[in-house]
Formats: C-alpha cells, structure tokens, sequence
C-alpha cells in the first residue's frame, strides 16, 4: 500500500509527512507530527475531543483524512495561545474551573475560540447548540458555558 | 485502500467504472470515515471529489432555482442567507446533521448518497423538488432526490455514476417549506422520526403542498395522501388531523434501539401538523 | 504543640485559586494515556467475542504470527496460571478471565486474542489473520431472566457462602439486613403502597479511552504507563496476571480523562505488557470507544420491589425492599449496597432489605460513582413522592419528618455520627428554587441521596527545598482538580503561600502503596495525609528553630509560617520563617521532609437533597430538565469550585441516566449502541446551569471537617428526575431511562 | 466484652444469632474472635467486612481500638467508584 506524501500548515508552521489513506487527520497530528492535544474520544465525529480548523472551518479532525490535509491551514490547540500569552478563553476555563478531567479541553478550547470569532456575543443558547458536538463527561457544561460567555462580553469589551 | 482525488467529474466517473471491489466517494466524509474507522466498509477505492472545480459553489440562477456543487458544506449554506430565505427548511435540515463539527464537513449529496432512511436532509430535499445531476460514463442525467435511494444503504447510482450537482427549483411567491425531526436529546442524534413539508398559498388556501416523510419506513418517502390532506384547505385543525392521520398511515417503520413502531408512527402525524404550522407561516411571510 | 487540635479557621481553604495543572490542560500540553510513544514502539490491538457466549473450540493464530509486521500474538495460554476462586475472593481470577477469555466468551467484546504490530493499522489488519472456532451457547442478558430456572448458566460454582440453597447458579452473593418488624409496621400504616422499579445498565461515559503504554522483559522488570484511577492496583493486578514480582514493575499514572469508577481495574495495561514480554519492544494499547462500550465496565442494571407503609402525618411505619443487580458475567453487582444504602436517609423503626448479585452475559460491571446506590434510591423516593402525593403532604416535610440525623439507628445498623441530611433539607425547602412556580407541562421533583464515602490506603510525601518552598506527592490521581485541594491543605498547615507547593502525582516506585481515587476518598485520605504530612515537616521545622535558639522543641510552636516561641517563657527570640530555617537545613540536621501513611478509618458518610424541574411534551413524550438545583453536605469545602463542579458532573450524569443512556441488546446478545451517537450522554444543549448550594457540615474523622462529595451527588438525581418528570407527565415512570418511547407509551396507557 | 451485630443473613451462618458478645480490644481482635465463636464467619470475613464503631464505618483496617461498651456492627465491605 503506497503511502502519500501531505505537505500542510500546522499552527502557522509548514510540515511534511508521510500517510497511509486511511489514515485520519488526527492519527496524523498526533502519530506524525507529536501534536497530542487533540484527543480521540470516540473516532465518529460524535465527542469534538478531535477538534481543529481546517482554513478556518471547525471540524473534527477524526472525520478527515491526513491526505485531505494537504495544502490546508490547519490550527489546533497548540496554537491557541499567542507564545507564553494565553488566549482569554484559556484565562478564563482556569478561573472558571471549566474543566474537571481536562481531556475535553483542547476540544472546547478550539470550537468555543471558533464560535467567538464567527459570533462575538453569543446567548447562551446558542453558546450551548455551538458547543453540543463536543461532550464534557464531569462538568455538566455549567462553568464551561459560564467561561465562554464571560469570555466573550470580555472581548467585547476590550475592542 | 487506493485514494484519488480528480480533476474532473468525468474523471472520477471513469475511474469508478474502471474499479474492482468497493468503491466510495469522498466529499465530507462523515459517513465514510466512520464506516471506515469502524471496519463496516474499508473501500478499495476513495474517489475524493473536492478538487474538481467548482464543488463548493452555492449559485444562484437568473430563474431563481438554485445550483449547489456537492461539496457545498452545511456550514457554507447556513452562511448563505439568501438561500436560506428562500429554502429555510433544507438549510434547517441541513443543519440539524451533526455537530458544528459535522457541518463543517457534511454535505447534501453525501447525505443522500449514504442511503440512510433517517438522512435529514433527504425529506426536506425531497419536499422541496430537488433534482441532481448524475454523472456516468454515458453523460449527464437529471434525477429527482426520492428517486436516488432504494433502500437502506443503497441507492439507484449504477457502477461509475455519481451525483455532480445539486438543484434547487425556484421558491416563487407564497411559498414556504419546513422540516422537523424527532430525537431524544436536543442535538447529536440520528432521527427517529422526520417531516419535509413544502407548500404554496393562495391567499389563506393551500394550494401546492408535497410532504416527506424520514425515518419511518425502508426510504425517504413523499406522501401523497398528506399533501392531499392540506391543499385546499386553510390548515384549519380538521385538515391538520388528515394530515396527521396521512403521515401515520403512510408510516412503515421499524422497532429498533432510537424508536418503536407505535412511537414512529404517532409522532410522524405529530410532526407533521408541527412543520406544516411553520411551512404555512413561512408562505404567508410570517416569523416561524 | 498544638498540632491535633481541630481546626475551624482557615487561612487558604476555601479559597478558589487556580489549579495547578491548569496551564497544561488549557495548552494541549497534558500527557493522558494515549499521548506518549517509546523508541521501537509497536502497536497492540485486541480480538474481541462476537457472541454473547460462547466456547472458544480453538484459536488459529498462525497466520497473524507469519505476518512481516506482527511480532507478537497472545491469547490467555500467554498469562500466569491464577487459581480459581469463587465469589470476590477470586478477584484476580475475575480480572484474568475478563482481560482475556479463558475456554469461554462470556459477552459480546470479551477479549479472546491479541496482537502487536509495527503500526496501528497493521495491527487492526493482522486480527482479521486470527481465525477462532466458537461453539455458540445459550445466552442471557435481562436480571430477572438470568435468574430463572432455565436460565443459561455462566459458569457453575461462583456463588460465595451467602448465596440461600435452591437459587440458579447466576446467584452468586445474597445480602439481607434490617431490624425491627416490617410486618408489624405495616399494619400501623395509613397507606401502604408497593411498586416495582428497573434501571438498565448506563456506562460512565468518560471521554478518554483506555490507553496504556507497557514494557517487559524477560527479567521480569517493567514499565507500564496508563491512564487509571489507581495505578498501584494497577501494578498490583498485572504483576498477578503475568506473574512477576510486584515491585518490579513500575506504574505511572497519566492524566486522566475521566474514570467515575470505571477506571479501578485493569484490561488492557496485562495485555500490552504480555505482548511487549513476548516480542520485546515497548507495546501501545488504545482502546477504541466501541471497545470501551462492549468490554468495560458499566454500572449494573437492576429490578426492584419496594413496600413502605406511612401514617397519614407522613411518618414512615416500615419499609422494605428487594434490589436484584447484574453485573455481567462475573461476581460483583453491588446488590449489597445498594440494599444498605436505600433507605438510609430516613430513621426507620421497621426496615428490611435485600440484595441479589446476579451474573449475565454482559461485560463485567464496574464500580460507577456511588455503586449500587442511585437504582436503590430511585426505586425508593418514587415511591415515596407517591405516597406524599396520595396522601396530600409535602415531600421536603415528609422527608424532614423522617430524616436521619446524629443517634439515628441507620438502615444499615449502626448509629449515626454528626450527619448533615437535615442541613440539606432545610436549605432546599428554604431555597427560592422549592417555592418558584411551574408553568404548565412542567413537574417539580425532589429526592435524598445517602453514599458512604471511603478512606483507603494512603501515602503522601512532603519534601521542602532550600528556597522554603513545598514539593508534595501523592499517590491518587487527579481526576477534578484535586492538586489545588492538596495544595491548599500544605499551604493552610506550612503557612507558606499556595503557589509555593507543587504536587506531583507520584509513581509506584515513588511513594508508598495507595489506594485508588475512588469512594470520594481523595481529599478525604490524600487530604488528610497531607495534613499529617505537612505536620510532621513542622515538626522538623519546629525542632531546628528550637535547636538554634537553644530552647527545647515543646517550647516552639508553628504560626503564620513560622516558627515562634510558644509563649513567654520559652524565649525571646524573632519568629523563623520557613524559608529561614530550610536555606540551612543541610547544616543543621539534613532534608525536612514530612510523611504519612496509613488508612485513615473515618470518612464520614454524607446526603444531599435535589430539586429539579421537568418538562414533557406530551405529543412525543419528550422531556426537557428546566432547572436544577443541588444541595450537598461536603464536611468543608477545600475549593469550593471545584466542589460545586463535582455537584453539577454527579447531577448532569444522572440526568442521563435518568432520561436517555442505557446499554441496549439485540436479540442475539450484542450491544446495539457502541458509540455516542446512540449511547447519549447529556450535551450542552440539553441541560440548565446547575445550582449548587454547599452544605458544610464537618466530618469528625477528619482534621479540617472534610466529607467526600465526588459519589453522593448522583445518588438523587435518577429520582428527582422520575419523581419531576411523573409530576408533569401525570404518569408514575417506574423504568428508567425514561426515552421519549417510554414516556409516550405511559401516557397512551394512561389515556 | 463489646456485642457485636451481624447483618441478618448471617444468622444462617450462626445459628440464627444476631447478636454475638466478644472480648476485643482491636477490631482484628474482634474478627478473630467471631470466628473462634462461629467458624463459619470465616467466609463472610474472607470476602471483606467493614466495621461500624459506635457510627464510625472502619472499612477494613484491623488495628482500630474498640472503647469497652461501643456499638459494633459488622458490614459488608464498602466499595467505592
């Protein structure tokens, strides 16, 4: 089975690598290119646990192959923050204790950080609908919800 | 498992033809990276048709029908605003598939072609008229959306064809569509029960309804004693129950772990009332 | 030294500063189970049972082992022979027989083979090389049908001494407890009414699978990274299954991504080391999440009977209950549990209660979250909520009339300690939520939840550096931010600031023996240990200060982080700081370091009180949770968030249990819904913001007040929700989960 | 002596005794000294049981003291998740 050579844009950097198709984006990040924050809770598209943008676009990095990859500018948790300056969203699940376990999130992170960009002042609601794909097992979504929302009037605030 | 992806729809068609063993398109991959993640079905060939020009495209055209390439995403038609004034219960239903995650992959025609009774957007597609292109080593035809799935997992594509866009007829005035579905929670699920209803007024009267029932028998299926049920009337409560009575009638369904027989079956006429109520106020431009 | 006394002030706990592990979590940075590799790492994959029982007739593994990318293959003829014991004796042999099945399969996804190749796909592919011969038995899958006469028999001779004559072979352990005469009480009842429950099996759904990385050699010396809850029962139970010398195999926890009890035991970390022994490279293993679903644990399904007669003051003259659990295909249901823990809340004259194991073809259950205890009180509050309904009483002051409290016999025997049962009572009948209205299609429900809480083995080490600040180790994982407790506990004993004490979870080879994070015992007996640990460093601390002023050590004492003088006469000298006294400590005596280790006997049980609103369509039976509220006693509240967090995760949990996760078999006795998309757990979009209200009454068995709260919180919800949900539906719902089918079907036969 | 409650279904195992009267100062003590009275409490205790003094639930631990006249309950061993 010959495998495919994927040249890509991983958090602003370009990487090569080599991939079986049946690989997924996943595999790749985490097998290829050491990138492990992505997780795989379920490898159906059904936990967000996987989540990455792929040129802007929130996705679940288990439902896309490594050969698709190519050419893309794909964005994970990794790049989230700027440097050693956390993200306001990465602030504010640390306040908030939005996370229990913390195996959902780099997930959360990278779709509640897509949401804000595509809606800077989201209700509840809609915070909660944007967010049903990535399950949280611990939390109940309370301070989850609670974080993004604060986060966002933050933001708001600030611009 | 061998993985092409080519330039053209023709390519990919002489490709297809010249396969052995199982062969899958690609556009979102929702539904075939999780056969394949799964083992349920390890294609020997992977026709990705993302590189073909022009697959991403929501075009509007001058008679006011609407052409989606086959990878136009869930995500890219929510965004469309037009499209969604015009046709707001396909996007819905669209929509409705998945996560955010999921929209940002899933596409109209992977849903049809998947072959699933459950597809979301296949009865609002359905309701509405939809058409597709399928492309085969013979040339182009136009095939209506009910006409492609034949049972579960299986559609009327022949070896070498695939579906190379999506057409969306012209809403035109005074007419509203909708699609609701049933599921457990409020998101994530598969649906245990679906309705498409597209229909046009004369002032209060109906007078062009088709609905689509999901989910309730081996396909999509358009029911024709349900559209019979509203048109004509003002979906005053006693056509409301027809049409109810129709859709349970025409139910079909399966006991299985998302629903039972009996559940199926009175939910569909419930549903049916809920997305004719909002199909009706969308005709009449009314908030719904 | 005033060292022991109780204390009531606190300077940091009660705080809410950020964990310490937060920056990882938020980064990606966070090495959980699967997030680790190991030069000339090989990938394991497992073969699983399709059938629900079966003889396994022969296994072909000749072709996978001819594979060029296969360099090992292992069945059960690969692990140490462990003898056979009945009962929960033989629980190594249970693990044995469950990591990898032995003549028989015993459910759908048991473990029959495995395989270790250069690549992850390789390693899927070479299982389909691995031809089995199975000889299909008659299976069974239901409690109630397993116990029947002509039920299909597991394995004959696993029932323990307690098991009455007479019962099928599926029995394996029989509970009975109580006191008084129910029979007698019963006859002083106004109202008497007896109803049975059921409850399926619901998995604990965290979203990280199980994923290891181990390395053995044929030296009998090994490492074993995984994601556990316990890493020494994990080294403990696979130096057993491959028989190796415990000590020689050194276990380190990840992070961990979830476990709520599903993550006590081993299943795939002895296959991993077994693979890597035989080909002698370093072997991953990640589970897939069907393979968490078909072959870990769930929580037992149960089928209950419940009686309890009440007078019309609401007083409750007798209960009794019998609570059938299946476990799956070996012993351990938690019947006994769930029998002790029914009708704790309530101080009973006359109460009797039964418990059944029962084993089926399913996977083995696994300890989730307060074992044993929702089913019992679901089955119990409904019929409860039924009688204040039929008797026109408010559930809170019926469940106030009959609460427990200090020196009330429990249900289970002894005598109650300092409880705080009524506390929570009180606060919700005080709550604005208990008094709000309901708008139409909504019911209101509340419910009590008893859980025991555990102690446990347990080692800390508290190591302080020259610059006076703290390093800790412990030895349970963090699952909820349990780090942040620990440190809080050191900084409020040293008096040095939070951020000056790092803790480490540490690993086998590091620490002492430690019991698994589980039964709420983590800032109970880690906590505690700290507490003696940091103590004993002040001790150190203390007997420098007084060398160095010359005084003896009982003349110094420990305050705001400093040594002083304990009082005029001993001296007057300037107080020591910490930092003062460690910058020289190899001068003047060597490291300080602090230890503890014991089994800390005294828990302290603890009870919260529910309340949640329902809504139900009636047309499609579908139910919305409109609002909830918690109301638990947690002793004291080392961090508050984190303790309201593990409230709203115990509530959100039973919510899904509640309205719509259960394992479903088809016919054949295979699961049906092996994935998320069919096994729903709760998304964010179809729950409220959970209320908590923090109910501190302290724990005597602990120096700070500390009860556990991480089990006790899922204890009420099941019934809140049925008792919210009958309520607004006008139905009683005695099966859980209440799926939309069932609630439409109560309502159709309730015309 | 310090009585000792059993739960009931071990009365099967007792003669159909509830209660049963020891000389212990430990709670190993205790153990050692059922079985002395009842050998077939051997099975029971080899399974795990937890001791309740006086309300305060020992789950396992054989060193704890027993005060002279304390409440003593025998009980299944506790299981946590």
């Amino acid at each position: 089975m010959s495998k495919f050579h994927v040249s890509t844009t991983v958090n602003g950097d370009a990487v090569d690598y080599l991939c079986d198709p049946r690989e997924t984006l996943l595999d790749c990040l985490r097998d290829k290119l050491n990138l492990t924050g992505a997780k795989e809770g379920c490898g159906t598209g059904d936990c967000g646990a996987c989540s990455v943008t792929v040129d802007g676009r929130l996705v679940c990095s288990c439902l896309m192959l490594g050969v698709e990859a190519d050419g893309k500018q794909i964005e994970t948790v990794e790049g989230i923050a700027e440097g050693d300056v956390l993200h306001p969203l990465q602030k504010k699940f640390i306040e908030h204790a939005a996370l229990q376990c913390g195996i959902c999130t780099p997930g959360i992170l990278v779709a509640a950080k897509s949401l804000l960009e595509k809606n800077p002042n989201p209700t509840e609601e809609e915070a909660r609908y944007w967010l049903a794909g990535n399950l949280c097992r611990c939390t109940g979504y309370d301070k989850i919800i609670r974080a993004v929302m604060e986060t966002a009037e933050e933001l708001r605030e600030a611009s | 498992m061998d993985y092409h992806s080519p330039a053209s729809f023709a390519e990919a068609s002489a490709l297809a033809a010249n396969a052995t063993g199982i062969t899958r398109f690609l556009a979102g991959g929702t539904d075939v990276l999780v056969q394949l993640r799964s083992e349920l079905v390890t294609p020997d060939t992977l026709i990705d048709i993302k590189k073909i020009d022009g697959v991403r495209d929501i075009n509007s055209n001058a008679d006011g029908s609407w052409t989606l390439g086959v990878a136009a995403t869930g995500a890219d038609m929510s965004e469309h605003l037009e499209l969604g004034r015009d046709w707001p219960g396909v996007v819905e239903a669209m929509d409705l598939i998945g996560s955010t995650q999921v929209q940002g992959r899933a596409t109209l025609t992977g849903n049809l072609c998947n072959g699933s009774p459950a597809a979301d957007s296949v009865p609002a597609m359905v309701a509405a008229g939809v058409t597709v292109t399928v492309t085969g080593p013979d040339g182009d035809r136009e095939v209506a959306v009910e006409d492609i799935p034949t049972g579960p997992g299986r559609t009327s594509l022949a070896k070498g064809e695939l579906i190379s866009a999506v057409h969306i007829p012209a809403r035109g005035d005074n007419g509203g569509d909708a699609y609701l579905r049933f599921i457990p929670r409020t998101e994530m699920d598969i649906a245990v029960v679906g309705v498409g209803v597209s229909l046009r007024l004369d002032g209060d009267t109906v007078t062009e309804a088709r609905v689509s029932l999901g989910a309730v028998a081996p396909t999509v299926l358009l029911v024709e004693d349900c559209a019979k049920a509203i048109i004509g009337s003002a979906l005053d409560d006693v056509s409301l129950d027809a049409l109810a009575a129709a859709a349970s009638a025409a139910c079909n369904p399966i006991d299985d772990k998302r629903g039972t027989i009996e559940f199926r079956t009175e939910v569909a006429g419930v549903l049916a009332k809920r997305a004719a109520k909002i199909a009706y106020a969308r005709a009449k431009g009314e908030e719904a | 030294m005033a060292l022991d006394d109780r204390k009531t002030q606190f300077t940091f706990v009660g705080t809410r500063p950020d964990r310490p592990d937060g920056l990882d979590k938020v980064t990606g940075r966070a090495k959980f189970g699967a997030d680790v590799s190991a030069p000339g790492m090989l990938h394991g994959a497992i073969l699983r049972s399709p059938h629900a029982h079966a003889r396994i007739v022969k296994i072909d593994t000749s072709q996978a082992e001819a594979h060029k990318d296969v360099k090992a293959v292992v069945t059960r003829a690969d692990f140490a022979e462990v003898p056979f014991k009945p009962g929960l004796e033989g629980e190594f042999w249970n693990v044995l027989e469950n990591v990898m099945a032995g003549e028989k399969a015993l459910y759908d996804g048991h473990a029959v083979a495995a395989v270790a190749a250069t690549s992850a796909l390789a390693a899927r592919d070479a299982l389909k090389l691995i031809e089995v011969e199975y000889e299909v038995l008659p299976h069974v899958t239901d409690v109630d049908k397993a116990m029947e006469p002509d039920a299909p028999v597991l394995r004959e001779g696993a029932a323990d001494y307690s098991v009455p004559e007479g019962m099928h072979p599926n029995v394996v352990r029989y509970h009975e407890s109580g006191h008084g005469d129910v029979e007698a009480g019963f006859a002083e009842a106004d109202l008497i009414i007896e109803d049975s429950f059921v409850t399926e099996a619901t998995h604990q759904g965290y979203i990280e699978p199980h994923a290891c990385l181990g390395m053995l050699g044929n030296d009998g010396k090994g490492e074993l990274w995984c994601t556990t809850q316990g890493h020494w029962i994990a080294q403990k139970t696979c130096a057993a299954l491959l028989g190796i010398e415990t000590s020689q195999l050194r276990v380190t926890a990840s992070e961990i991504g979830g476990g709520f009890g599903g993550k006590t035991t081993v299943f795939i970390e002895p296959v991993a080391l077994a693979l890597s022994r035989k080909a002698n490279r370093p072997v991953k293993l990640v589970m897939t999440r069907s393979e968490v679903f078909r072959a870990t644990g769930p929580t037992s399904s149960a089928s209950m009977d419940i009686k309890i007669g009440m007078k019309k003051d609401g007083t409750i003259s007798a209960a009794q209950g019998v609570f059938r659990l299946q476990g799956g295909a070996f012993p351990g249901a938690p019947g006994d549990m769930t029998a002790m823990c029914a009708f704790a809340p309530y101080n009973l004259t006359n109460v009797s209660q039964i418990g059944y194991d029962v084993m089926a073809n399913r996977p083995k259950q696994a300890a989730y979250r307060a074992p044993g205890a929702p089913m019992g009180a679901f089955a119990v509050e409904s019929v409860i909520d039924e009688l204040c309904k039929k008797l026109g009483l408010d559930p809170i002051e019926v469940r106030l009339k009959n609460a427990a409290h200090e020196g009330t016999k429990a249900s289970y025997g002894p005598t109650y300690e300092r409880i705080g049962l009524v506390e929570t009572l009180e606060a919700a009948k005080a709550h604005p939520h208990y008094s709000a209205p309901l708008k139409p299609g909504q019911g209101r429900g509340i419910s009590c939840g008893f859980w025991f809480n555990h102690g446990g083995e347990t080692s800390v080490s508290l190591a302080l550096s020259e610059d006076g600040s703290a390093q800790l180790m412990v030895g349970t994982p963090d699952i909820g931010g349990s780090r942040a407790s620990m440190a809080l506990m050191a900084a409020e004993v040293l008096g040095i600031p939070y951020e000056n004490i790092r803790v480490t979870v540490a690993d086998t080879a590091t620490l002492g023996y430690n019991d698994v994070s589980h039964g709420s015992r983590v800032t109970y007996a880690s906590g505690l240990a700290t507490i003696k640990a940091a103590k004993h460093a002040v001790e150190k601390l203390c007997e420098r200060a007084a060398a160095s002023w010359g005084i003896p050590a009982d003349a110094v004492k420990w305050e705001n982080g400093c040594a002083v003088p304990s009082g005029p006469n001993a001296g007057d000298f300037d107080p020591r700081p910490l930092a003062d006294i460690t910058a020289h400590m190899g001068q003047t005596g060597g490291p300080i370091s602090g230890h503890f280790e014991a089994t800390p006997e005294g828990a302290g049980v603890s009870f919260g009180t529910h309340i949640v609103d329902a809504e139900v369509d009636p047309e499609t039976g579908k139910t919305a949770i409109t609002r909830y509220t918690v109301i638990q006693d947690a002793g004291k509240a080392i961090h508050p968030t984190y303790v309201e967090g593990q409230y709203q995760g115990g509530a959100a949990q039973g919510i899904g249990w509640a309205l719509n996760e259960e394992y479903i078999y088809g016919e054949d006795g295979r699961l049906q819904n092996s994935i998320f998309l069919d096994y729903r757990i709760p998304v964010a979009s179809d729950l409220p913001m959970i209320d908590t209200v923090i109910v501190e009454v302290p724990n005597p068995g602990h120096p700070f007040g500390v009860r556990g709260v991480g089990e006790t919180g899922i204890v009420p919800p099941l019934a809140a929700i049925a008792n919210a949900v009958s309520h607004a539906a006008g139905v009683r719902m005695k099966q859980l989960p209440m799926s939309p089918p069932r609630i439409l079907a109560a309502l159709k036969d309730n015309g | 002596m310090v009585e000792v409650h059993l739960w009931s279904s071990l009365r099967s195992l007792t003669g159909g005794q509830q209660v049963v009267e020891v000389e212990a100062k430990t709670t190993g003590e205790l153990l050692r000294e059922l079985v002395k009275i009842h050998p077939q409490l051997q099975a029971p205790i080899d399974a795990g049981v937890s001791i309740a003094i006086d309300g305060r639930v020992i789950a396992s631990g054989l060193t704890e003291p027993i005060p002279e006249g304390s409440e003593i309950y025998l009980m299944q061993r506790l299981r946590g998740g």
